[in-house]
Parts: structure tokens; C-alpha cells; sequence
């Protein structure tokens, strides 16, 4: 028993410990910078650091010095529980930016809610996550945007009418899926058939050998990079040179630069360094001196989700709610904010509509589609 | 609806996927076969050092730039003393206390080194690079119409096949190896005739510990993809393997990776991707409830 | 430890004093961060519960059972698709998932049980990856890996309850009651039972024990416990996913019981409230890189234990010596 | 008089060596039978397979008119087992192929569930002898094997190209209805056979040890299996719970009932210390007791069965001659309540001191039997123990 209390001990005041902090005015980003999404995380921590750093340097909000605090909830629901619930009791806190995956969104979620905080989530897609909650916000399209998108890119700009779709048990990318179908069935192309792996599989032959019979124009891979490079390569292995490969955002990541079999893949994101208005220049600049590469559209997104909420802060004020009836008025191109990832602005669910561009990998680098659908 | 001919073809190619998976989970099942057969503890941290095979390669190769098979054979020896050190450390000291300890141990083991390769190498999907091997590897050695066999994959079979006929030599034909089968008997009794229980234990280890080593460098050759939980899965389904054979049986570990291999492979290819690993799983819950001896195993009694 | 001799002077006064803390601790001022502490403290309620339940397995009949996440995670499905669906009330819900956990108990328990030890430990691991396997794939009725998203929160007498503390209050309400059913279980003929079966399976035959009825009972209940707190799980979070129900779960809850001691229901509970802060405890402490490695530790806490003090902070032995001491009260003798 | 307990031609074999062959031997009530022979002469293998911890290979035992041991042989048993595993297989086997080649893999999904049930329920009652049980399984398999069927030649008369299911193809499923059929009809053939065999069964199987101490038969061991880390009470009022009846309803609700039998156990257990004389040490933990205590505890646990036969297997193995002596009385006393013991013993003076009437074996055969004088001067028995070396010789 007094192990008992010596531990509870050292928990309470670790615990408590943790909410007191500086009078400056906080900005927590909550998302997963450590375990297998880290590469992810990782444009968002820098993008985030670097707006803080600007906002600071040009004064502050309103006189107040503003802090970037990294909390990291390893894309684990329950890890973004306990992190959002230590959010929305710290005073200090009235706006978070987060959280990365949608699982982790979904169980953050009902807190922020009944805290009454306003968050902005720069990555989670999922699209039943608007409608859950009026605090919660997210300057990222949703998933069935992005798959009709790819759906009508395939269809009119490369002239795929044979796809099959290879896909990972995980909601992002099941909801990427679903969208795709319902488009693929509108625009007339067959989706040949669709298989499954989960996200601790190596072995990928069984189900490509089960496409390479189906002989598709191009397969679909609506997941991550880290499984998606292994797929490409061991699809090329068995022999599938002429099948095309396309995905969405997740599979935006330079890993997959390093693997020559990738060549030719093309993906969507929602910001890309030469299509991005004036105003990005600044921020790609400043971006690739400090960080010595170019930002992907994790960082495009965290970059104006920091400026956002500081716009907001600076408009009505550190009042959780206030803060979030400022960014809800934000409903029309007029009142939109201009960020480096085009404009920001929300429908009533706190979703917004951004326009979506295609990448693909030409020897060996990251260029923007000669063929874009605007 | 595609021709007859396809359809074969189809069949060859998921026979040989399979065939090659099966060969894996053969060599990482030997070690549990033989660890269980001596000491009838399940070793949950084998897995793990099929994963530290993996890695310890991949470092040898891209940090201390060693050649390839300068640093294949030196992870199988590193392996192999871990495989000491574990037991030494870890195991030994409860030979004597319930098997329920030793249990626990072993799954304590695992999670501790899994995190630790976690801490050191962190949880990206880390692959070899290319230039490592000749490229002779990745040409493709044998192909009749669409399927396709690379050499890589027959270096693989290959290796497994020796390495499992070597295996089999050593318990048969040599002291050491009947001193192994004595103590998988009656500890005790093959104590009293003088056999040092404790080194052959620990050479069993070695042994195991040297093939779960080695089948990590050719699943991280093969996939291309190391990663610190690689461990989990792997090792489950190549208890699994081992079970079916029949645990304590090293042609029955080969046989059984073999058969798990390619129900995998045909499950995941005809019934539902989906619910790929959990053939794995029902087989071996399957086996055991019906049949614990294996395929080949020796019968195991139930003392009353 | 002294104060373990003073539980044995008067245990009850002891525990009441126990319970009314806890029942103050939401009200003590902690710099702002009450709510935050609570639910720490209400995660590591719900642990305890989930440690009483495992405990009746490896605890007191001496199978390792590795499956026991697979119950939880049942547990959690069933309330939140009745929630969703029927919109059941918490009451109704808690007996049906606690049924619901024992049916599938009794169905992998009666089979399985007559296997070895580390046999049995296999299947029921393999069994609870195939549940969640199921959850994951069976998108008609769980909606997979989209998650559970929107369970209406419980409600008493028509109020729902959202903030912490009532969270809390729930969680030790379930406690308590599963407390009194396991120590009324472990004093009466079936908890003997299970220790004649823990400590010798051949002569508790011999004493007319029929071994594969009680542990299929044993099975049964501490199925019914997970999937209880489960449902409370389901409840509180509002949010279930698959990933929720991994195997880590199950390791970390047997990490509990073997920390705390195995068999002694104080030792269960006192390890669940030791570990389960120390995770939020090594969040602060830890720099990030490391925190997503702190399983480590609890595989560290399983090897040590096993190798210096097997029979954990509070021994199975001290717990019977106890009971026999009480024992020896009421009858005066 | 009738005897309580009646061993006829009972026989035990491990593998290839029998350790019991063609025993006969009875006890009649509130006789003390006593059993000896050299080491390995297969004395314990016949506690063990009165206990009903070994299932015999041949022969019987009866127990006050009631079959411990029906005429019974393990091969039949081992033949069930046999027949019911290959089915078993052969479902899983075929079932899965079968339903990928004509359904949709929803309807597969469902089919395995059910299978997997199925197995469950099987293994369940192989285990347990439950016979009827398993009679309910073999109807819901019938079930879905006919079902099967229906479907396949449903899927047959409509064979159209155009259908879009898993892994439909022309020539497959051309090559697999006869198969599968073919597969069916074995199977459900097999499953037949299971039937008839099992009814045959139905009453064919071994009471098992929890049973046969209901009856009325308890045990002690040669190597002490006490509960150590229990207290001596606790072990005590583990031997009475073959005579309880409380359950886990009872013990939740601490209904009046469970209360009372609870009160009335713990008085009994002390009355059996008592009887021991172990009262003083009751509220220590088993483990903490002295060798001697713990073997008078053995007895009072089995005591506290109130058992009309009870097994004592060496209770005197490494006593002085005062605890020995303390035995023979014990053993006497409990005589006087009217139990049959039988009892297995080395130390001769307590033999021959005890019993009213032995048994001798030797190699598992029966050399000889009649009251202690007659065993005394009988030659083969001098025989066999001055083979098992001088030091044994009856005095």
C-alpha cells in the first residue's frame, strides 16, 4: 500500500504538473510524430513550428507570443483520448490543431465537444467526421471528394477503363474505395475487382497474381506509402510491367522516390509546390531553408491551420467559443482564408471544399501531372 | 470469365508464392520445434529474433557497409549467441519453476525486444538496398507462361532445404544430437548419465536462434521490408506451422511450414484476402484441439 | 507491510476508508487538471475491473489465458451496436454484454479447456485475434475498421451522464459489485474449487471435482467481467475501433495480475493501480521517441517479476494466510 | 455379505507393457484389505484405476452394484475418436472448396461459422461422453450437409456463364460437382456409422474421479498432493465438496441455504481435523505442516468425503515407529466407522498388524491372497520379496 500511495504520488503531480504552463498563448498540434505514421506527422510538426516561429517574429497575437505544443497521440484512439482530454482541461488552451488519422479524430471527437473546444483537424478525411461535432473543423477535403476526383482523373485525363483496387483494411482507405466505385460505376469503368491487405502485411503476391489474371489497365492503391512502394515492386517482380499504379495523399511521401519501380505512379494531394498561389512562395521558401526539402501538403495544411487559428485568435480573442463561431462565419469564398493551400473555407459541418491536383513520380522525383482536371 | 489455361496458370503461380512463403515460415519454425521439443516451453521471443536477423543485417550492410554474405553469416552467428544469452538470462533460472513462469518470461521477452528494436531502429518499414545482391537475383529463373520463379525465390527454397537436412544430420547422426533427443526425453535421468543438460539446452537455442536469424535476412531479401513488429505475426504463424507438423519434429516443421504456406496463399487467393491471417490462426487452433501430435509428431501422453 | 496487517484487523473499516477517498478525489483541487486525472484514475478503475475478471482464469484456476481482450472487445461490440441500434440503456445493456461474454466463454472454454497450459495459452490467443479479425471484416455489422463512432452516452433516471466524474463514479460503481462477486466466489465451494484445480488438477479430481464444469464456470465469469467493462468502455469512449482490441491488451492486463500477485484480489487491484497511471506518468517523463516504446517496460515487469518475485507484490499465499486468519475469528477457536 | 467393491479380471497396459494383468480381488464393508508386492508390481496403477485417474484396458469395476468400469475396451473408444476426427476433417476440408466454387463467400463465411459450432459441440461431448449432445450436432451437421447439396445441384441445373461469384469457372465447377457430391454422400455415410457406433456407446464410458468420490470412494497418494498454499481447513473443506451443493448462484446471493451448508462444512472439517488431531494446526497454511501432519492430513481430507472405500496408498512411507504406531490406530478408528479401507503398504509390521485380509502381487499378477498368516508363510510371496532383496521378508 505505500508503493500504492508513492505511486499515486508521482502521477499526481506528473499530472498536474503538466497543465501548468507559461502566459503565453498555447497552440497544441496533436498528431502522430512517433510510431508507423511518423513520416506524416513529421511536415506537420515542421510546418507548424515554422508558422509559430513567423507569427512570433512579426509580434506575436496581439502583443502575446504564441507557442507551438507538440502532442503525440500515435494515430492510437485511446493515445488521442487522454491527449484531448488533457487538452480541453488546460485553460491555457482554446484551439487545437488536429488530429492526423481519423480514428484518432473520431475518439478525440465527443471531448472537444462537451470542452467546448474548437479543433482543426489538417489530415483526418474521413467523411462522417463533420457532421459529428459543430467544434470540430478540418481545411482538408473529405474522402469521397478524393476518390471521384481520382475516379474522373483515371477516366478523362488518362483513359483508364479497366482498374482493379487494392486496398487496405483501414477507414481512410475503405472510404477512398467506396467513393472511387460509386464514380468508377457513373463513368463507366470496370472495376475489375478489389482485394484486401492489412497494414502489417509483407506478402503481397496472392492477390496481385490474382490481378495479373484480370490483366487491368491500372490498379488502384488507395493506402499508405510503406505498403504501397512493397506492392509496386513486387507487382513489377511477378512480371505486371505495364499496369499502371495510382493512389491518393497517402501514398504522397518521398519513400516512395527511393524505389525504382514506382516510376510513373501518380497521386493526388492537395497542394503542390508550382501550382500553389503567390503567397505559398514565402512558405516553400522558408520551408525548404530550414528543413532542407520541399513541403508536402501535410505541412501545406498544418501551415494554414496554425495561421487560421491565430486569425481567429487575433480576431475575437482566446474564448473557446467565440473562437469557434469565427471560424464557422467562415462560410463563403468572400470570407475565406487565403492560406498557402488555397482557400480555406467551411460548409456547416466545419468541412471544407478544396480543389484537389495530381502528382506523379518522373525519374525519380516528385512533378506536378502535365494533365490536371480543373 | 477467363479460359481453363489462365486458370491453371493462376493456380501455378499462387503454388509457387506459396511454396516460397512456406519455406519461411519453415525456417523460422524450426527454432520453436526444437526449443519446444527439449524444453517444452514455447519461446514467444523467437520471433523477435527472427526480427533482430532482419535488422542486424540491414545495419551491417547500409551503416558498417559489409559485403552481403559477409554480414549473413555474421548475423546467424550473433543470432545464435543471443539465442544463448536469452536463455542463459532468461530462461534458466526458472527450469525448475512452473511452467507458467517460463510462459510469462518468454511473452515478457518478446515485447521487450520488439520495443527495443522500436526504440533503436524506429517503426519504419526499412528495405534492403538493391545493390546489395547480383542482380542475377531478381531475374526470374524459370517461366512457363505467366509464372514466374526469380532466383531469389529458388535461393530461398534452396537454403531452407540444406539448412533443413543439416538440421537433421546433427540430431541424428551426431553426440551432440542424440544428447539432445536424451534430454527432450527425461531431463533428469540423462543428467544422471552425464550429459550437461544446460549446454545442450543452450545449444539447442544457438541452433534455433541461428535459423530464425537467417530466415529474417531472406524474408527481408525476399519482401523487402523490415520492421520491428515483423516479429508478431511471423512468429505466430510459424508456431503454427510448427504445431501442424508436429511440434518437437524438424522434417514435420518443414512439412508443416510447407502446407501452412500454401493454405495461406490459396486462402488468401480463392476465399477472401480479408481473412488471410486468420487461416493461420484456425488451423492451428484446429490442430490442436484435434490432433496436437502434428501431422508427424510423436504422440504426446497425458500423464494422469 | 504494515498496513496490510491493519486490513487484517478490521479489512472492512480499511476498505470503506478506500472507497470514500476515491469517492471524494474528484472534488480536491489539482491545478485545473481534475478532469484529466480522473479519467486516468477512471482508466485505471476500469483496469482493476478488467484485472478482477482475467485474474479468475491464470488467478485462481492457473490457465494462462491469453485471449481475455477477445471478451473485452465482444463486450464493447455488443453495447455499442445495442446502443446504436436499440438505443438500450446502460442497464439493460451491462447484463447483456456480461451474457453475451459468457456464451462465447462457455463456447471456447469447453473445448479448449482439457488442453496443457501453454497449448490452451495458444488458443485462446489465436481466438482473440480471430475476434478481432471479425470485428475488422464483418463491415455489415461493425462497420470495420471505420469504427463505432456516435454511442449515445448512459443515462440515470433520464440525465446523461457526460462529465468525468460521473464516468468515475460509474466505473467504481462496477467495481464494486464485481468485487463482491469475486470475493463471495473466492470464500464459497466453487472458489475452493478453483484453487484445488490451481494447485493440484489430479488430487482436486480425486476430491470430486469436476475439472472441466469449473473451468468452464471460471471461463465463463471472467468472460462476463471483461465484457462488462467493455460495455462501460463503449459507453465512456462513444468511440470503438478494432485497434483498440489488440493482443497489447491482453499482455498488459496479465501484466497487472502477475505484477500485483496472481490469485490475491488486492495484489490485482493494487497492480492495476500502480501500472496503469505510470503510462500517463511515463508520457511526461518520456521523451516522444521513447514513448511509443513504453510497452517495453511492462515486457520488462513480466521478466523481472517472473525471475525475483514470481509471486508478486501481494502473494496468493498471504491472501489464503489471511483468509484462514479470519477464519479463525469467527470461530473463536 | 455382499462386498462393497468387486474387481474382476481387471487388466492395464502402457503401450507395449501391461502393468495389470487379469486382476481379481473384492472387499467386503468394514474390512481392512490390504495390498502388497515388490516395487512395480503394479499396486498404485490399481488405485489408479479405481480412482478412475487410469482408464483400465480390459475388465471391470463394480462398486457397490454400480459400474466404475463397464465392460469397456479403450480401442473401441480410440476407434470413435478416429471416426468422429476424420469426419471432422473431411468437413473442413471439403465444405470450404465446395462453397468457393458455387457461393458467394458470404454464404461461406456463415457456412464455416456454423461448421466451427459444430466442431465445438463435437469436441465438447467426445470429451465429456455427453452422448446426446453430440446427437444434436450430428442433426445440425445432416442439416447443413443436405443444404449443401440442394444448393450445388440448384447451382447445377442453372448453369449460367454469366453469374458473377467468387471464383466461379465452367470447368471448375464441372470438375467439382461429382467431387463434391461424391464428398457428401461419403461423409454423411461415415456419419451414419459414427451414429449406430455411438448409441452403442452410449453408457460405455469409464465413470471419471470427480464421479467415482460422489460414490463414495476416496484416495490418498503416495507422494503427498496436498494443496499446499491453502490453509489445512481450506484443504479439509475442499475433500467435503463432493457432499455440497452450492453454486455459483448460491454463492453470489449468500443464499440461506449456501450459508448454512457453509457453516455445517467448516464444523465438519474441524470434526475431521479432530479426528487427525490436527485441530491445533487448522488455520495454517498445508504447506507449513510436518511430513506425518501432512499425511494425516490426506486422510482427513479424504475422510471428509465420507467415504464408504477408502484408498490409502503407503500412509506409513517414512514415519518412526510412534507416528506409525499413531496410524495403525487411526486406521483402526476409522475401521470402527464402518469404512472399508484398502491399503497399500511396505513396513510389514503395520501390514500385518491391520489387515484382515491380503492381496499379493507381483508383476501385476496375483500370486496370492487369503488372511495375513496364510500370505505369511505363502512361498511365492517369500519368493518374490526375497527377489526384491532380504531386507523386505515378512516377518
Amino acid at each position: 500500500m505505500k508503493k500504492t500511495a508513492l505511486c499515486l504520488l508521482i502521477a499526481w503531480f506528473s499530472l498536474t504538473g503538466a497543465a501548468w504552463a507559461g502566459s503565453t498563448i498555447k497552440i497544441p498540434v496533436a498528431a502522430a510524430f512517433t510510431g508507423q505514421l511518423a513520416s506524416f506527422g513529421e511536415g506537420i510538426k515542421n510546418a507548424a513550428i515554422l508558422k509559430g516561429e513567423e507569427i512570433n517574429a512579426a509580434g506575436g497575437i496581439n502583443g502575446k507570443k504564441v507557442k507551438i505544443v507538440l502532442e503525440d497521440e500515435l494515430c492510437d484512439p485511446k493515445e488521442a483520448a487522454t491527449v484531448a482530454t488533457k487538452l480541453a482541461n488546460d485553460p491555457k488552451v482554446s484551439i487545437v490543431i488536429g488530429h492526423l488519422c481519423s480514428s484518432a479524430s473520431l475518439a478525440a471527437l465527443p471531448i472537444y465537444r462537451d470542452a467546448k473546444l474548437p479543433a482543426i483537424s489538417p489530415a483526418s478525411t474521413n467523411v462522417n467526421i463533420g457532421k459529428m461535432s459543430p467544434f470540430y473543423f478540418r481545411n482538408v477535403y473529405k474522402d469521397d471528394f478524393q476518390g471521384l476526383f481520382l475516379a474522373r482523373y483515371a477516366k478523362l485525363a488518362r483513359g483508364f477503363d479497366k482498374v482493379a483496387v487494392f486496398y487496405e483494411v483501414n477507414d481512410y482507405s475503405m472510404g477512398l474505395m467506396t467513393a472511387f466505385q460509386k464514380e468508377a460505376k457513373k463513368l463507366g469503368i470496370k472495376v475489375l475487382g478489389t482485394e484486401a491487405y492489412t497494414s502489417d502485411t509483407t506478402d503481397f503476391k496472392p492477390q496481385l497474381t490474382k490481378f495479373k489474371m484480370m490483366n487491368p489497365h491500372a490498379i488502384f492503391i488507395p493506402g499508405y506509402a510503406p505498403q504501397g512502394t512493397l506492392i509496386m515492386s513486387q507487382a513489377r517482380a511477378l512480371g505486371m510491367k505495364n499496369v499502371a499504379f495510382f493512389g491518393a495523399d497517402g501514398l504522397d511521401d518521398d519513400l516512395m522516390l527511393k524505389n525504382p519501380d514506382a516510376e510513373g505512379l501518380f497521386v493526388t494531394t492537395p497542394f503542390l509546390p508550382d501550382k500553389a498561389g503567390p503567397h505559398a512562395a514565402g512558405f516553400i521558401a522558408a520551408y525548404k531553408k530550414k528543413y532542407g526539402k520541399e513541403p508536402n501538403w501535410f505541412a501545406a495544411n498544418a501551415y494554414d491551420g496554425v495561421g487560421l487559428a491565430a486569425q481567429a485568435i487575433a480576431a475575437v480573442g482566446e474564448d473557446r467559443v467565440k473562437i469557434r463561431d469565427y471560424l464557422a462565419s467562415l462560410n463563403s469564398k468572400e470570407k475565406a482564408y487565403k492560406g498557402v493551400a488555397g482557400n480555406t473555407y467551411f460548409d456547416e459541418n466545419g468541412d471544407c471544399l478544396k480543389e484537389a491536383f495530381v502528382k506523379e513520380i518522373r525519374n525519380g522525383k516528385w512533378v506536378s501531372a502535365e494533365k490536371q482536371l480543373q | 470469365m477467363d479460359s481453363l489455361l489462365d486458370q491453371s496458370s493462376l493456380f501455378l503461380q499462387q503454388l509457387v508464392n506459396g511454396i516460397t512463403l512456406g519455406g519461411v515460415y519453415a525456417l523460422i519454425a524450426v527454432g520453436y520445434t526444437m526449443v519446444y521439443g527439449v524444453i517444452q516451453l514455447i519461446n514467444f521471443a523467437h520471433g523477435e529474433i527472427y526480427m533482430l536477423g532482419a535488422f542486424l543485417a540491414y545495419t551491417m550492410v547500409t551503416f558498417l557497409g559489409l559485403p552481403f554474405f559477409a554480414a549473413f553469416i555474421l548475423t546467424i552467428l550473433i543470432c545464435s549467441c543471443f539465442g544463448i544469452i536469452l536463455d542463459v538470462i532468461a530462461y534458466r533460472p526458472l527450469r525448475n519453476a512452473p511452467r507458467l513462469a517460463a510462459l510469462i518470461t518468454a511473452i515478457g521477452m518478446s515485447i521487450f525486444l520488439q520495443n527495443l528494436a522500436l526504440m533503436i531502429w524506429g517503426s519504419q518499414i526499412k528495405s534492403y538496398p538493391r545493390e546489395i545482391l547480383p542482380s542475377i537475383f531478381y531475374q526470374t529463373a524459370w517461366g512457363l507462361g505467366e509464372v514466374t520463379l526469380s532466383w531469389l525465390q529458388v535461393f530461398i527454397l534452396a537454403i531452407t532445404v540444406v539448412s533443413m537436412a543439416i538440421l537433421h544430420l546433427i540430431i541424428h547422426r551426431t553426440r551432440i544430437g542424440t544428447a539432445m533427443r536424451a534430454v527432450s526425453l527425461d531431463k533428469t535421468t540423462s543428467a544422471l548419465m552425464g550429459i550437461k543438460v544446460n549446454r545442450v539446452i543452450s545449444f539447442t537455442f544457438a541452433i534455433g536462434s541461428a535459423m530464425g536469424g537467417m530466415a529474417g535476412i531472406l524474408v527481408g531479401l525476399y519482401y523487402n521490408a523490415i520492421f520491428p513488429t515483423m516479429g508478431y505475426i511471423a512468429g505466430i504463424k510459424a508456431f503454427a506451422a510448427a504445431v501442424l507438423g508436429g511440434i518437437g519434429s524438424v522434417p514435420g516443421a518443414m512439412l508443416g511450414g510447407g502446407v501452412l504456406g500454401i493454405a495461406e496463399v490459396i486462402g488468401a487467393g480463392y476465399v477472401s484476402s480479408e481473412y488471410r491471417d486468420g487461416i493461420s490462426y484456425a488451423v492451428m487452433i484446429a490442430v490442436i484441439l484435434f490432433k496436437p501430435s502434428g501431422l508427424i509428431g510423436r504422440q504426446i501422453g497425458e500423464k494422469a | 507491510m504494515m498496513d496490510l496487517k491493519k486490513m487484517q484487523k478490521n479489512p472492512r473499516f480499511f476498505f470503506l476508508g478506500l472507497v470514500f477517498l476515491a469517492l471524494l478525489l474528484p472534488w480536491l483541487p489539482m491545478g485545473g487538471s481534475t478532469n484529466y486525472v480522473i479519467r486516468v484514475l477512471t482508466t485505471a478503475v476500469l483496469y482493476m475491473v478488467l484485472a478482477l475478471g482475467l485474474n479468475i482464469v491464470p488467478g485462481f484456476t492457473g490457465l494462462l489465458d491469453l485471449g481475455y481482450v477477445g471478451f473485452y472487445g465482444i463486450g464493447a461490440y455488443t453495447s455499442g451496436l445495442l446502443a446504436i441500434h436499440y438505443n438500450m440503456g446502460l442497464w439493460l445493456i451491462l447484463p447483456l454484454a456480461a451474457l453475451n461474454g459468457a456464451l462465447w466463454g462457455i463456447l471456447l472454454g469447453a473445448p479448449t479447456l482439457r488442453l496443457t497450459g501453454d497449448y490452451f495459452a495458444i488458443v485462446t490467443f489465436g481466438f482473440s485475434e480471430l475476434v478481432v479479425l471479425v470485428i475488422r471484416n464483418e463491415l455489415w455489422l461493425t462497420r470495420g475498421p471505420m469504427g463505432l463512432p456516435g454511442i449515445p452516452p448512459p443515462t440515470l433516471f433520464g440525465h446523461p451522464l457526460t462529465r468525468d466524474w460521473e464516468f468515475f463514479y460509474l466505473i467504481l460503481f462496477i467495481l464494486l459489485i464485481v468485487l463482491a462477486v469475486v470475493t463471495r466466489l473466492q470464500d464459497s465451494r466453487v472458489g475452493r474449487a478453483w484453487f484445488a484445480i490451481r494447485e493440484d488438477e489430479i488430487a482436486a479430481q480425486c476430491c470430486g471435482v469436476n475439472l472441466i464444469r469449473y473451468k468452464v464456470t471460471a471461463f465463463a465469469i471472467s468472460a462476463s467481467i471483461g465484457a462488462m467493462a467493455g460495455a462501460f468502455y463503449a459507453k465512456w469512449f462513444k468511440f470503438i475501433h478494432p485497434d483498440m482490441f489488440k493482443f497489447w491488451e491482453s499482455i498488459l492486463i496479465l501484466c497487472l495480475i502477475v505484477f500485483g500477485g496472481m490469485g490475491s484480489i488486492a495484489g490485482t487491484m493494487l497492480g492495476a493501480l500502480i501500472l496503469i497511471p505510470l503510462s500517463e506518468v511515463l508520457r511526461a517523463v518520456l521523451p516522444q521517441s521513447l514513448f511509443s516504446a513504453r510497452y517495453l517496460i511492462y515486457g520488462l515487469v513480466l521478466v523481472l517479476m517472473m525471475r525475483w518475485r514470481p509471486e508478486g507484490l501481494i502473494p496468493f499465499e498471504r491472501a489464503q494466510a489471511r483468509k484462514a486468519w479470519q477464519a479463525k475469528e469467527r470461530l473463536g477457536s | 455379505m455382499k462386498p462393497v467393491l468387486t474387481v474382476t479380471r481387471l487388466s492395464k497396459s502402457f503401450g507395449g507393457l501391461s502393468a495389470l494383468k487379469e486382476i481379481t480381488l473384492a472387499a467386503h464393508p468394514g474390512q481392512i484389505v490390504g495390498i502388497i508386492g515388490p516395487n512395480g508390481a503394479g499396486k498404485t496403477t490399481l488405485f489408479n484405476c479405481l480412482a478412475g485417474l487410469y482408464s483400465p484396458t480390459r475388465g471391470q469395476i463394480r462398486f457397490q452394484d454400480r459400474a466404475v468400469v463397464p465392460e469397456f475396451s479403450e480401442a473401441r473408444a480410440h476407434h470413435i475418436r478416429r471416426c468422429a476426427v476424420l469426419f471432422m476433417a473431411l468437413g473442413l476440408v471439403w465444405l470450404p472448396l465446395f462453397w468457393s466454387f458455387f457461393l458467394p463467400a458470404a454464404f461461406f463465411k456463415v457456412e464455416l461459422v456454423l461448421l466451427g459450432i459444430f466442431i465445438l459441440a463435437m469436441r465438447f461431448s467426445l470429451m465429456r461422453g455427453l452422448m446426446r449432445f453430440q446427437m444434436w450436432a450430428w442433426g445440425l451437421m445432416v442439416l447443413f450437409l443436405l443444404s449443401d447439396l440442394f444448393f450445388a445441384v440448384w447451382w447445377l441445373i442453372r448453369l449460367s456463364p454469366s453469374v458473377h461469384l467468387t471464383g466461379t469457372h465452367i470447368p471448375l465447377r464441372c470438375l467439382a460437382w461429382p467431387w463434391a457430391i461424391g464428398a457428401g454422400v461419403f461423409s454423411i455415410y461415415l456419419m451414419i456409422q459414427l451414429f449406430t457406433r455411438q448409441v452403442r456407446q452410449i453408457y460405455g464410458f469409464r465413470q471419471s474421479p470427480d464421479a467415482i468420490c460422489q460414490m463414495g470412494m476416496a484416495r490418498t497418494f503416495q507422494n503427498i498432493r496436498l494443496f499446499f498454499n491453502l490453509s489445512v481447513l481450506d484443504n479439509v473443506k475442499i475433500g467435503c465438496h463432493a457432499r455440497m451443493k452450492a453454486g455459483v448462484w448460491g454463492a453470489l446471493f449468500k443464499t440461506r441455504a449456501q450459508r448454512e451448508e457453509e457453516a455445517g462444512v467448516e464444523r465438519e472439517a474441524m470434526e475431521c481435523l479432530r479426528f487427525v488431531g490436527l485441530e491445533k494446526r487448522a488455520f495454517n497454511l498445508a504447506g507449513a505442516l510436518a511430513y506425518g501432519e501432512q499425511r494425516r492430513l490426506e486422510i482427513a481430507r479424504a475422510m471428509a468425503s465420507r467415504p464408504k472405500v477408502l484408498l490409502l496408498d503407503e500412509p506409513a512411507a517414512g514415519m518412526n515407529p510412534r507416528e506409525s504406531s499413531q496410524l495403525i490406530r487411526l486406521i483402526l478408528d476409522i475401521r470402527e466407522k464402518g469404512i472399508t479401507v484398502l491399503i497399500i503398504e511396505h513396513d510389514m509390521r503395520v501390514m500385518m498388524s491391520l489387515a484382515d485380509y491380503i492381496y499379493a502381487l507381483d508383476y501385476g499378477r496375483l500370486i496370492a491372497e487369503g488372511i495375513p498368516d496364510e500370505i505369511r508363510n505363502n512361498a511365492q510371496v517369500i519368493e518374490a520379496y526375497l527377489g526384491g532383496g532380504p531386507s523386505h521378508a515378512p516377518t
